[in-house]
């Protein structure tokens, strides 16, 4: 069990690290939903079947497709955040 | 000694119930959504005026909900501390109804859902399903920020919600480190367990990071810098139930936890400093402010300030003196928004006010005295109770706040009489400032009338809230009352 | 060591979470940041639950196959998954429109706007 | 990392505008981390007090007749708390669909998607039915419920949208259904008011892991997930940018 949450935590922490750093909005929004399905894999691992279902449903599922709507309506899909962006 | 009333409910379902339906109704007939609104609202206040009186007459009151005893399930825990605030809500959400072009469906079924959601919160004796109610709360709060539907409000309500969330964050990992060290969740429970397993840094800790998530609501520093931003943004009456009664419920509850959970010093330390910062900031940047509204912004964060300061204070001679300054507030402050909602932009453009409006300056003039604890209004009592209490417990903390609380009060009368002296000020001829509606003044008039009331009452009422302090501050009574009941 | 790793993980989680929200000035980050944040959170909950050798807590028939995990920590995480989405949705519908008032989505130009709309108001 | 192209110039001037700022938040932040790890360490893994915990695995199955523990949980120690994220969950969509009135389309709507994905989109929808509905009636027995099954059922209604944004979304039949669905839980709450307190289990317990046993709170669930799936269906429309003008 160590090893199968060693991998998990460091790919929630890795995918994390990238939805706060990626300028690229959309492979942000991946990233976040890849935190979600390995934080739902966690819970499965820690015996919480339940948890796990809702995780992967509603974090990585809805959330993830919220997210991309969003950027979608307001323009960002597909693009870069400026560094410094002032108007 | 404990009665079993599972009608404490009510409260809740009644105005959950008024939100659920509404949206339905509301998308026909959208002028009759505010008639039912306040329907709902006067039928949760009734109920909860019985309530209130059975809980006077018999004593604190539990329901375990669903039935399953204290420990393991749920449990709504009353007494007449829980009651009075939930009065005030309720009376506070029929005052400051949504009115005008905007107040359709939307704003009125957030009003309904804040209603519950305080209720709920101001009920509750189990640490998670505070949370719970404290989210429904901000989320309804967050909304009704947003219900100008302004530029402004919208930013407004945006950076609300995100600072709000971190706090919610913040509170369940405290909620979290608790439940990992006690296993359980029930306040009362806890008030036996924590004394011996939730000691030291660990104790602290969860103290402050549950205090970070009701600080938000409470605009305890540092957690208040949407306060300016969302009551200048929002519609006066949204400022108005939000800082006048929705900030005591956030008070209110920590005082639960500091009582029940965490007796010790570090805690009333804790409140002690954010007591501190609140006055000293509030009140500086009150004094600084330009316009009426950011100035009571500020000054209620100053206000929420000595309501910490009394709260630090232990025992119950302390937690009757915050009583007092929090109700008093709820009545003073939110005439102050419905007052500074019609006097908007610089005070210096409100010269010769009184020859305009001659009682809206006069009210004015009776809540700055009040305010400033000027014999014989009742704002002296609450600030003389705080001096009692801190007479009777002296300690190095305890001066501090006292010398605090009173180097407020100078610069809140500063302030004040700045702004009236700006209202008769002389070679004006009248003519320039704005005038009252009555229907704008009614709710300020109407404060001020509960005011110079509980002026006359004045003894019955210190006596009626010193003893719901010596109910609110006996952990062990509470205690025994929600887990011992024989059944 | 499982219990360093997550309990590592979770706190890793929030301070990242956190760091979004704190150091970066895009409106969006930040809520990224929120969810980054709440998924610690939860991490964190369900851990404080977990049994050694303990079993899902579903009886099969009635009766319990072994030791259980603790349910409780579960069920709240549930809870709050749920009142995360709504409270990211909501955050969602407001930048929509902070972006459609404003123009832009920084955090600081944001609060400049709305101070200068707050005077203007007054004024 | 991909971006490391083009903005070079802008990256640098704000690299030095934010430096001190950005160093200053990651130590603060990182001996935050720190702290919060020592105190959550404080407590050994897999050792923290399970009092009520045990207490509730102990009887739940005889009190509530579900096999599923988080359920009795979830519907029965703590329903109060469900009834309370599904009130958030309300609360939510309705300042939502207040914020968004009247915000107009977005700026990329309309085009509807390719063949392919709009068939898929149809043949999904069925199957996506079914198979929320079922983890919703089973929420008493397997893992899973009125939560998981109500964002499939969401998931169901919202991708046709997805496929082919002309084709309109009925924001009428979705507040008809999480309103009368909220009514429900409450009622049903109320009416266990009857029999003790607030949300008493109404119904016997019936036979253990069949389909129709632990008394009300299977139709708690249907009534949980249709409101959660009509909720999160209206959200996610709203957001999209279909129907707004007509909220």
């Amino acid at each position: 069990m160590t090893v199968l949450v060693a991998i998990s935590v460091a790919v929630m922490l890795i995918a994390a690290i990238m939805a706060v750093a990626l300028r690229n909005w959309l492979a942000a929004v991946a990233a976040l939903s890849v935190v979600s399905l390995a934080l739902s894999f966690l819970f499965a691992l820690l015996r919480a079947p339940d948890v796990a279902l809702a995780e992967a449903a509603v974090g990585a599922g809805l959330s993830g497709v919220l997210l991309a709507l969003t950027l979608r309506r307001i323009g960002l899909w597909g693009g870069r955040e400026k560094k410094g962006e002032k108007e | 000694m404990s009665q079993s009333l599972p009608a404490i409910i009510y409260p809740v379902a009644i105005p959950l119930m008024g939100a659920f339906l509404l949206p339905i109704g509301a998308r026909r007939m959208a002028e009759l959504a505010g008639l039912f609104g306040r329907i709902v609202v006067l039928l949760s206040f009734s109920t909860s005026l019985a309530l209130a009186v059975s809980i006077w007459t018999a004593g604190p009151a539990v329901s375990a909900m669903g039935g399953f005893a204290a420990p393991l399930g749920i449990v709504f825990y009353a007494d007449r501390l829980a009651m009075l605030f939930l009065l005030a809500l309720n009376v506070a959400v029929f005052l400051f109804w949504p009115r005008g072009q905007g107040a359709k469906g939307g704003p009125c079924t957030l009003m309904l859902a804040l209603l519950a959601g305080g209720s709920g919160l101001i009920l509750s004796g189990d640490l998670f399903n505070i949370f719970v109610f404290y989210e429904i709360t901000a989320v309804a709060s967050y909304g009704l920020a947003a219900s100008g539907r302004t530029h402004a409000g919208f930013a407004a309500a945006l950076r609300f919600l995100i600072l709000g969330s971190v706090g919610s964050s913040l509170m369940l990992i405290g909620i979290a480190l608790i439940y990992a060290r006690t296993g359980t969740l029930n306040l009362a429970d806890l008030s036996r367990i924590a004394p011996h397993a939730l000691t030291g840094p660990v104790g602290l800790a969860a103290f402050i990071l549950l205090l970070a998530g009701l600080g938000v609501k409470a605009e305890l520093v540092p957690l208040n810098t949407w306060v300016p931003e969302v009551y200048g943004a929002a519609p006066a009456r949204v400022s108005a139930l939000l800082a006048g009664v929705v900030s005591k419920l956030a008070m209110v509850v920590a005082l639960r936890f500091v009582v029940q959970v965490f007796p010790g010093d570090g805690a009333h330390t804790v409140l002690l400093v954010a007591g501190i910062l609140g006055v000293l900031a509030g009140e500086l940047a009150a004094w600084r402010a330009g316009s009426l509204m950011e100035t009571f912004s500020y000054s209620s964060i100053a206000q929420l300030g000595m309501v910490a300061l009394a709260f630090s204070i232990s025992g119950a001679a302390g937690i009757a003196a915050g009583i007092a300054l929090a109700l008093h507030h709820a009545v003073v402050k939110p005439a102050f928004f419905m007052l500074a909602a019609r006097w908007r932009g610089p005070v210096g453009g409100l010269a010769g006010a009184v020859k305009d409006s001659p009682l809206a300056v006069w009210l004015f003039v009776i809540l700055s005295l009040s305010i400033i604890g000027i014999p014989p209004f009742p704002g002296f009592w609450a600030k003389f109770l705080f001096l009692k209490a801190a007479f009777a417990a002296p300690s190095a903390g305890v001066w501090i706040a006292v010398f605090v609380m009173l180097a407020g009060t100078v610069v809140e009368a500063a302030y004040l009489f700045r702004a009236v002296l700006v209202f008769f000020a002389d070679g004006e001829r009248g003519g320039s400032t704005p005038r009252f509606a009555f229907a704008q003044l009614a709710p300020a008039l109407g404060l001020g009338a509960v005011l110079l009331a509980a002026m006359v009452f004045i003894a019955p009422l210190g006596a009626s809230i010193s003893g719901m302090a010596d109910e609110a501050s006996n952990a062990a009574a509470m205690a025994a009352r929600v887990l011992d009941r024989g059944e | 060591m499982t219990g360093t790793l997550l309990y590592g993980g979770a706190i890793g989680l929030v301070i990242i979470g956190l760091y979004a929200i704190v150091a970066r000035r895009h409106l969006m980050r930040n809520i990224f940041g929120l969810a980054v944040m709440e998924s610690g959170v939860n991490l964190l909950l369900a851990s404080v639950g977990y049994r050694p050798g303990g079993h899902a807590p579903i009886l099969v028939a009635g009766a319990a196959p072994g030791p259980l995990v603790d349910p409780i920590p579960q069920a709240l995480v549930l809870t709050a998954i749920v009142i995360g989405f709504g409270v990211l949705a909501l955050a969602l519908a407001l930048v929509v429109r902070v972006r459609q008032a404003y123009g832009t989505l920084d955090n600081r130009a944001v609060a400049r706007r709305l101070r200068a709309e707050n005077g203007e108001a007054r004024s | 990392m991909k971006s490391a192209g083009g903005y070079a110039p802008a990256r640098i001037r704000g690299h030095e505008r934010n430096h001190g700022k950005t160093v200053a938040s990651v130590l603060f932040l990182g001996g935050l981390g720190l702290m919060l790890f020592e105190l959550i360490s404080a407590v050994p893994f897999g050792s923290a007090p399970m009092q009520v915990g045990q207490a509730i695995a102990g009887e739940a199955f005889a009190r509530t007749g579900a096999d599923n523990i988080v359920t009795a949980i979830l519907l029965g120690y703590r329903g109060l708390d469900t009834l309370g994220e599904v009130t958030i969950l309300f609360t939510a969509a309705a300042a939502a669909g207040m914020v968004l009135a009247g915000a107009g389309r977005g700026e990329a709507q309309g085009q509807e998607a390719g063949f392919i994905f709009r068939t898929a989109a149809w043949m999904l929808f069925p199957f996506l039915l079914v198979l929320g509905a079922y983890i919703i009636i089973h929420g008493h027995l397997t893992p899973g419920g009125g939560f998981q099954g109500g964002a499939i059922l969401a998931a169901a209604f919202f991708t046709p949208l997805l496929a082919s944004p002309a084709s309109p979304f009925n924001h009428r039949v979705a507040i008809l259904v999480e309103g009368f669905a909220g009514l429900v839980f409450v009622v049903i709450g109320l009416a266990g008011l009857a029999k003790g307190a607030f949300l008493t289990q109404l119904l016997g317990t019936g036979t253990p892991g069949a389909l129709l046993s632990a008394g009300s709170l299977p139709v708690l669930y249907v009534a949980i997930g249709l409101k959660v799936g009509s909720e999160l269906a209206g959200l996610m429309a709203r957001v999209f940018g279909e129907g707004s003008a007509r909220s």
